[in-house]
């Protein structure tokens, strides 16, 4: 019977998107650090004994699942077989916004859009468009985002001084934002959390 | 954005079906005390506490009071013979009618319920979102692949496009400004001076059926406040009103009047 | 030993970010999207017997891991964001009319509810548990309205099929029967009768 400690480790480490530090482990469960070392190795040797396709490994001074390296044809295959090799229409004006929006908060992004930007923001990212570049330092302290070199060069530009003037017919400031207040006010404190279930 | 407010802001009932289903519902257990004249007291003073209703809702409302109310007129005046059988049956009808909307919006109401306890049930869980580990990202095929500079702008350009307010459209309908409070008011200055008349005379030259349907609330909280007394010779025949009340102006129990406008 | 299959797909699976469909994993390891479905059943009940602190569910029509409903609190302390905002009884109502009477015009739900739904709509809309469908061909072409993959995922479903059968919510006798009473213009047969017997 596994402990809570060890399911609890497993529960957190198969929701986080990055390496868990084990002193931040330790802390949300209320163990010593050196317990959850252990119990983090118990659990490695046991998904190796198990024959798991996946390995719990120490990278980067944290914890973190990641595929088997022997499957790594499998994952290679997926990679470039299954997933769509185009951008969506949303997900291109998702980038857009952030392009020449930057820095730009994901909030900001969604009141423009007027949808919930979460899990396109997160494939733009994945693919190395967009970075986090900062935190708004007004409350809340907002990530912010920003696009990478990798997006320059893709598009062949120097620099983001080289992306297309926006011309005479963009809207003004005051229409974007009362655009933004309006979708907002629509939906205020939601909008943020509203992935997170009903 | 005046359309935003096109939601019903009560705390506890969402629309007219939710409210009457409480009323109805709420006597369960004493369902011998459940009265239909206590449920039409209830719901007009239950719709006093509205305020801010947009006119949809209003009128949503208003036609399913008038139908009570109908119900209701049924024992407050002296039942005679000589039934009008094709009105009787329409008001069975639209008893049946309203009956079968309260039962739709209660399956509803417990289905909602139930996918409230799925998502409760649902949110104990939080999925695996981690993604792509570096090692693959190398791989993963170029997804801006033909998306020129030109391209990204004509995408921004298109995300910042105001988008369509979905607006209602009221210049149809003709401005009504119908509240029982002033239709009370009048018919308190205008019955004196008649001393009797009857309720279609009184509607001659009333278009809406709205308004109809609010000189008619009127006449029966005058009813309920002593100061006219109402008489139909035949069960559906054309009722007529007596004022009762004293022939100076009166004090109107303003309390008891539903003063929204449409 | 575990196959081949059953290790790649969980070296998959650790790497997406949304449910992954049956087909798409069949495509990618090549084998019959039964055996996907089979190896996958096979290895949610292995996870369930190793007392794991993780689940293999079907939800939204594709595979995913997550987190043990039984860790939640756990969890819940690592995911700070995870505040749930929910939805309004207004909305859940009308969400669940365009969820069994889909696809569904504005008017029509608006007709069950007994109130204007177009603000509730938006904000089902803006949260992304409702799209527009399709348009009605008869006159008027009104929009018809659905529910989104990410609906389905809220609520932990695989499927609109999964959805609990409507019939059990119609209301009983007694509530009819209440229903009925408390319209009918007549006196109640107990005071008629407790009237007579007098």
């Amino acid at each position: 019977m596994a402990s809570d400690v060890e399911r609890a480790i497993e529960a957190i480490l198969m929701v986080a998107d990055e390496p868990l530090p084990p002193d931040l482990l330790a802390q949300v469960l209320e163990v010593p650090t050196t317990r959850v070392v252990e119990v983090c190795q118990e659990l490695a040797t046991r998904y190796q004994v198990d024959d798991r396709g996946f390995v719990l490994v120490r990278v980067a001074g944290g914890y973190r699942y990641q595929s088997h390296p022997d499957l790594a044809p499998y994952v290679e295959r997926f990679v470039l077989e299954g997933q769509t090799s185009r951008l969506s229409a949303a997900a291109l004006e998702t980038l857009a916004i952030v392009a020449y929006k930057q820095p730009v908060s994901r909030a900001q992004v969604s009141a423009i859009r007027g949808v919930n930007v979460d899990g396109v923001l997160r494939t733009l990212q994945h693919r190395g468009y967009v970075v986090e570049v900062g935190r708004d330092p007004g409350p809340g302290q907002a990530v912010l985002y920003g696009t990478t070199p990798l997006f320059l060069e893709r598009l062949g530009l120097d620099s983001l001084v080289d992306l297309p003037a926006l011309g005479q017919f963009v809207p003004g400031q005051e229409v974007v934002e009362a655009l933004e207040q309006g979708l907002r006010s629509d939906d205020p404190p939601e909008a943020e959390a509203a992935h997170r279930g009903l | 954005m005046t359309t935003m407010a096109y939601e019903v802001a009560t705390p506890v009932f969402a629309g007219p079906f939710d409210l009457l289903l409480h009323l109805i519902l709420r006597e369960e257990v004493e369902i011998w005390e459940v009265s239909l004249a206590g449920i039409v007291d209830a719901y007009l003073a239950e719709m006093q506490r509205l305020e801010q209703l947009d006119l949809d809702v209003a009128t949503e409302f208003l036609l399913i009071a008038a139908t009570l109310v109908e119900l209701k007129t049924r024992r407050l005046l002296p039942g005679s013979d000589g039934i009008d059988v094709d009105e009787e049956l329409s008001l069975w009808e639209e008893r049946d009618l309203l009956l079968a909307r309260l039962l739709e919006c209660k399956t509803f109401k417990d289905a909602a319920a139930a996918l409230l306890r799925l998502a409760a049930a649902a949110e104990r869980s939080h999925p695996r979102r981690a993604g792509m580990e570096e090692r693959f990202l190398a791989l993963t095929p170029d997804l801006l692949e033909g998306v020129t500079p030109e391209r990204l702008r004509g995408a921004f350009l298109r995300a910042i496009a105001p988008k369509p307010v979905p607006r209602v459209d009221l210049d149809h309908v003709a401005p009504l400004r119908v509240s029982v409070g002033d239709a009370v008011d009048e018919l308190a200055d205008e019955l004196p001076r008649v001393g009797r008349i009857t309720f279609r005379r009184l509607t001659a030259g009333v278009a809406q059926r709205l308004e109809v349907i609010v000189r008619f609330l009127a006449v029966l909280e005058l009813f309920k406040q002593g100061l006219v007394d109402l008489h139909q010779g035949q069960r559906f025949g054309d009722i007529s009103i007596v004022w009762l009340g004293p022939t100076g102006a009166i004090a109107l129990d303003r309390e008891l009047v539903d003063s929204y406008e449409g």
